[in-house]
């Protein structure tokens, strides 16, 4: 992936999340602005074949994977043409077809399901890996090292990645972990574990590469942190606890205007290629939301199928 | 003259019983997830951690066996923890400290040790999805050893955390997220809901609806509903699923020939069932009919959501075909 | 001609489906504690290991959730993983994967996943104390999504671990302690016994005794009692819980006029209340009386543990009281 | 405590677990010898107002720290002089008002327990510390890891003991725990952790003497590891998996014959004073087996005692 397609990527993203949370009827949502650098650095890092699984924050990561802004956006309006037909919404999107796994809702509910995907790629000699992300908060959860202790045992294919925003819903990471970097966790495991800056894409991009190959070669697992930075509430219900004046401050690194700059800069990208961008961007967001607007809710019959 | 009650929504009332209860008993304190500043997911907790501090008000991970293991070895040695479970689905991650050790603690010492620990979650649907949903009271009412309590008002809701606070077992004391901006009048005075009592709420002629929690309002609501149609609804509001007040519903019964059983949870060995066992080791066979979620999971999804959980017009609709039926079987076939 | 049936020891015929099906389907694999070359704690995996080797026979570390976590992952990502479980009350611990992911997974995904695992547990009592003898069934049967499955005998065992290791979806396995060592015969061919159907396994006429697992054991030896006393008891296996086949128990019932149901398990929200508020969907009012546990902890003690448990004899005075009661509470007050 | 008692204490534990597996109605025992240094040397550096929990293989533990063999024996037995007054039996023995908060046989399963005994030590202020044994099975349960990052934050005052004897049931800790040291799994968290020889009884004591100090001055948990060595199968009822000639050669290191030769060694004991102490223990032991056939069990009833 090019600088230009992850700048773009990551605009996507943030436009998205901004009109989704603009639409009247989305019930809530867990947005992400601060932390695209992570999902599009990630997303760029991996093959048709792999497997991303995350927790409930997850439209970064589906639309960076690919999945279209109308088939995310109906779903998280509870459309029937929405990826999951509308019955998994907010925090359960789901395209395996399309290398998203899925979203699951329940914190670190994801990390064993993912080394189970990882098993059967093993098991079935599937050139694919699993890669699941995962908060700061789900990092306290003994789910986590039950499944590192059996992937690193069973040497799976699996790439565990912290999505370290620093804060679980109200709760600073400081305050209820207590390594001092979440990837010493895997260490104990002999898993090879390191903590990157996650503002910027090209750091997570390259930091994903190194290690999905490495596992594709079959040495393991591997963890990798990302030091992110959520630039909202925990949900669009949830209220904020951080200061304005300390809001103002961290919205300062952005992992978008870092990357804008450093195109600018070295001249990758002018202000006419980003205006186009941007406008595409808008256009593609609008267009989703129309698609999502038309389309209707699920039957109500619904709420019984797909059961068994 | 001072006033005798006040005005309180729900989840006030459960801080003032929190606060009071902690000024009066050193052994008292609270553990969970954003409870501290934050004051809990639902402003359930709110000012508590001003008022008592970090050591008494205490935050931690996302680590719900951790969190009921860690209350209930506190319990077990002397303190009286509460323990904020925000979901009751997160429950599931806690069980095995709940009910392999702390149920069966008190018997499994021969009476050396007890744990009287409140486990304060939060039941039911309100947009949140298949895992941010469930209501598994049930599960819990086949656990020897447990209490259980499910308000469904302010009242309730400050009586029965302050007996909670006070039992000397583990108490699972669950709230309902429509409940917490509901408001009532609270006494003023200090005072306990006992554990095991059910009420009364709406008296009735043709049925008695025996329900908890959130539903007692979707059972106000078509027992409203029916009047026109000239069925008199007697609503009975559990209050407590461990101990079952099932005398009570009984003797309600026993007048109006017909028990309805509602609740927001599934119907499959859940709180309806053992309410109609027990009536009926009481009365012998009677009249019975179940009315809970549809058997699926509860989508985030607004259409799906409200097809899933019982509301007050499917209620009349139930109530109508159970009164008429000579067998209930033709309305679920 | 050769033999239509073979002598199997339950534990065997567990082995024997899964042998035969891990030979046919390579996506068939088991996980668990000390089931490779140990055999599993019962034997009931005995030979899997040499037949198949480490990578489909793996044994894990004492880590329930992540069991059934990888399970469950590796089941929606294609594979047919049968997870051990050894005691059904650990599950506790995995409840997690299974109930907010795998129950619900076909559902929230829109149908684009299943997860076809197999979760094999062991429930009941047999000497090993208040947390490994739990029967929590009746927890499961309020999950949308999941099936359940107990058979009482080898050739169950056989044609519902077969029938189990083919279906679409999560199924629960529930094996009993004491059914390990008991020998059947067992048809020679494949088959599959369908989950979801109930049996007949002793017809009479005065009361009808729905029980699964080893409590059918427990029902014969009483109904063997019961007929010296001029009562005849028809006993039905329920053998699947989720499907329950209350059609065949509401047919016996509608001749018999008398339901009693026995389970190993907490009575409060059991089996039992199930089958009863079904059964009356079906037909109405009807006498019933549940048979269950006592309402406390399984100790491993000789006395309290046999004092615990439904037996024959006690069976037999509660099927006498409720026959000739007007009113069955007068038997438990 | 002397090497003297903590020889003898050893000894009564191996004479009572084969007295025990001996008697006729045991039912099943799970039984500990080759590991009888941890018990005692975990015991020996403890204070009367600490609290000690332990998982099913509790009998050495029990006894180490001074419970009676006869109420030890009557509850395993099953009989209402036992501890628990019959209710608990194997794995469940508790005594709390002597420092033994108790066993519970759920693997892992008295981990957060323990914290939570010390939590309640903290806010009290009460100067006795809690500490929990368990296996090297029970580490690769996520429990382990909730309550180590929740002990480490809050500074509890908890020591956690692992009795590595390097078998769960059949299974070798090698396959089923990836870390070289199982005490490396504390360390992630900054707690203080180190693994020790658990088959020397001194080795043991001074160790958790050391821990125990630093734990009461306010140092916040410790983690030991003691490396031991399971003589017999896993319980009385269960298949054994090592080979004769393995089992043989496993036995030779015993911390019995070890201390004694040592003692020996030294001359802080001779001959004529060991058979002392071996008729001692010998008569210890069948006075409890005497105490505990006399008894009865309890009355049926009491199967709905105690539940509430
Ligand atoms: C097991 C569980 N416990 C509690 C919750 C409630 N909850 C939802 S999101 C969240 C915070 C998670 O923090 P983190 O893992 O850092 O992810 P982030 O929200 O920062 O993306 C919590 C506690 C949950 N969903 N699951
Ligand atoms: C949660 C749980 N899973 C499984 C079991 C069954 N089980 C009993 S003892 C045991 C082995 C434990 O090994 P370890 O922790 O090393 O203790 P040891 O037996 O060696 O003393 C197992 C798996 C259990 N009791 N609890
Ligand atoms: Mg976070
Ligand atoms: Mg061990």
């Amino acid at each position: 992936m090019t600088r230009h397609e992850m700048l773009y990527s990551m605009k996507l993203i943030r436009a998205f999340e901004n009109a989704l949370a603009a639409h009247p009827d989305h019930g809530f949502q867990l947005l992400s602005a601060g932390e695209e650098a992570v999902a599009v650095g990630v997303c760029a890092a991996l093959a048709p074949q792999d497997q991303l699984l995350t927790g409930g924050r997850s439209i970064g990561f589906a639309l960076a994977r690919g999945l279209t802004p109308a088939e995310v956006m109906a779903e998280l309006l509870g459309k029937s043409t929405g990826t999951n037909r509308g019955k998994g919404g907010r925090g359960h999107l789901s395209a395996p077809a399309q290398g998203f796994f899925g979203a699951h809702a329940v914190v670190a509910g994801n990390i064993s399901i993912a080394a189970g995907v990882a098993l059967a790629r093993l098991m079935t000699g599937d050139p694919g890996i699993a890669v699941v992300v995962f908060g700061d908060g789900a990092s306290g959860a003994g789910i986590l090292h039950e499944t590192l202790n059996i992937a690193a045992l069973w040497r799976l294919p699996v790439l565990f990645i912290c999505n370290n925003n620093q804060l679980s819903v109200s709760t600073p990471r400081q305050a209820v972990l207590a390594p001092k970097m979440i990837s010493d966790l895997a260490l104990a495991y002999g898993i090879t574990a390191r903590t990157f800056d996650g503002m910027q894409v090209d750091i997570v991009a390259e930091a994903v590469a190194n290690a999905v190959q490495a596992i594709r070669s079959g040495a393991g697992p591997a963890f990798l942190e990302f030091t992110s930075c959520r630039f909202a509430a925990h949900s669009t219900a949830a209220r904020e606890t951080r200061s304005r004046d300390e809001l103002q401050r961290l919205r300062l690194a952005c992992p978008i205007m870092d990357l804008t700059a450093a195109l600018l800069t070295t001249g990758q990208i002018n202000h006419e290629a980003l205006a186009t961008m941007d406008s595409d961007v808008s256009d593609k967001v609008a267009a989703a939301l129309n698609f999502a607007d038309a389309s209707p809710f699920p039957d109500a019959a619904e709420a019984l199928s797909d059961v068994f | 003259m001072p006033p005798t009650h006040q005005r309180l929504f729900y989840r006030e009332a459960i801080v003032r019983a929190l606060r009071e209860t902690m000024a009066d008993d050193p052994r008292v304190f609270v553990m969970g997830q954003d409870v501290g500043a934050f004051g809990g997911a639902y402003r359930e907790f709110d000012g508590l951690f001003a008022a008592f501090g970090p050591a008494r008000v205490r935050d931690t991970p996302v680590a719900e066996a951790a969190m009921i293991g860690i209350g209930v070895g506190a319990a077990a040695a002397g303190l009286r923890p509460v323990v904020s479970i925000t979901y009751m689905d997160f429950l599931m991650l806690g069980l095995d400290p709940l009910v392999n050790y702390a149920a069966k603690l008190s018997y499994k010492t021969g009476g050396q040790l007890h744990a009287p620990i409140v486990i304060k979650t939060t039941a039911g649907a309100k947009g949140q999805g298949v895992a941010h949903s469930q209501c598994i009271e049930s599960w819990l009412m086949g656990v020897p050893g447990l209490k259980l309590v499910c308000p469904s008002n302010p009242a309730d809701a400050y009586g029965l955390m302050v007996a909670a606070l006070e039992d000397p077992g583990p108490v699972i004391f669950v709230d309902h997220k429509k409940l917490f901006p509901v408001p009532g009048d609270v006494p003023v005075a200090r005072y306990r809901t006992p554990i095991g009592t059910a009420k009364i709420i709406r008296a009735g002629s043709d049925i008695t609806i025996a329900t908890y929690s959130y539903m007692t309002r979707v059972a106000h609501q078509a027992a409203d509903l029916l009047i026109n149609e000239g069925i008199s609804c007697e609503v009975i509001d559990l209050r407590s699923l461990i101990p079952l007040d099932a005398a009570l519903v009984a003797q309600s019964v026993a007048r109006t020939k017909n028990l309805l059983t509602l609740e927001e949870g599934q119907v499959t060995c859940g709180v309806g069932s053992e309410v109609a066992a027990q009536v009926q080791r009481r009365l012998g066979p009677v009249r019975v009919h179940r009315v809970g979620a549809l058997p699926a999971p509860v989508s985030s999804n607004p259409v799906l959501e409200a097809a899933c959980i019982p509301n007050a017009q499917r209620l009349v609709d139930e109530i109508k075909f159970f009164i008429n039926a000579t067998n209930p079987e033709c309305l679920h076939p």
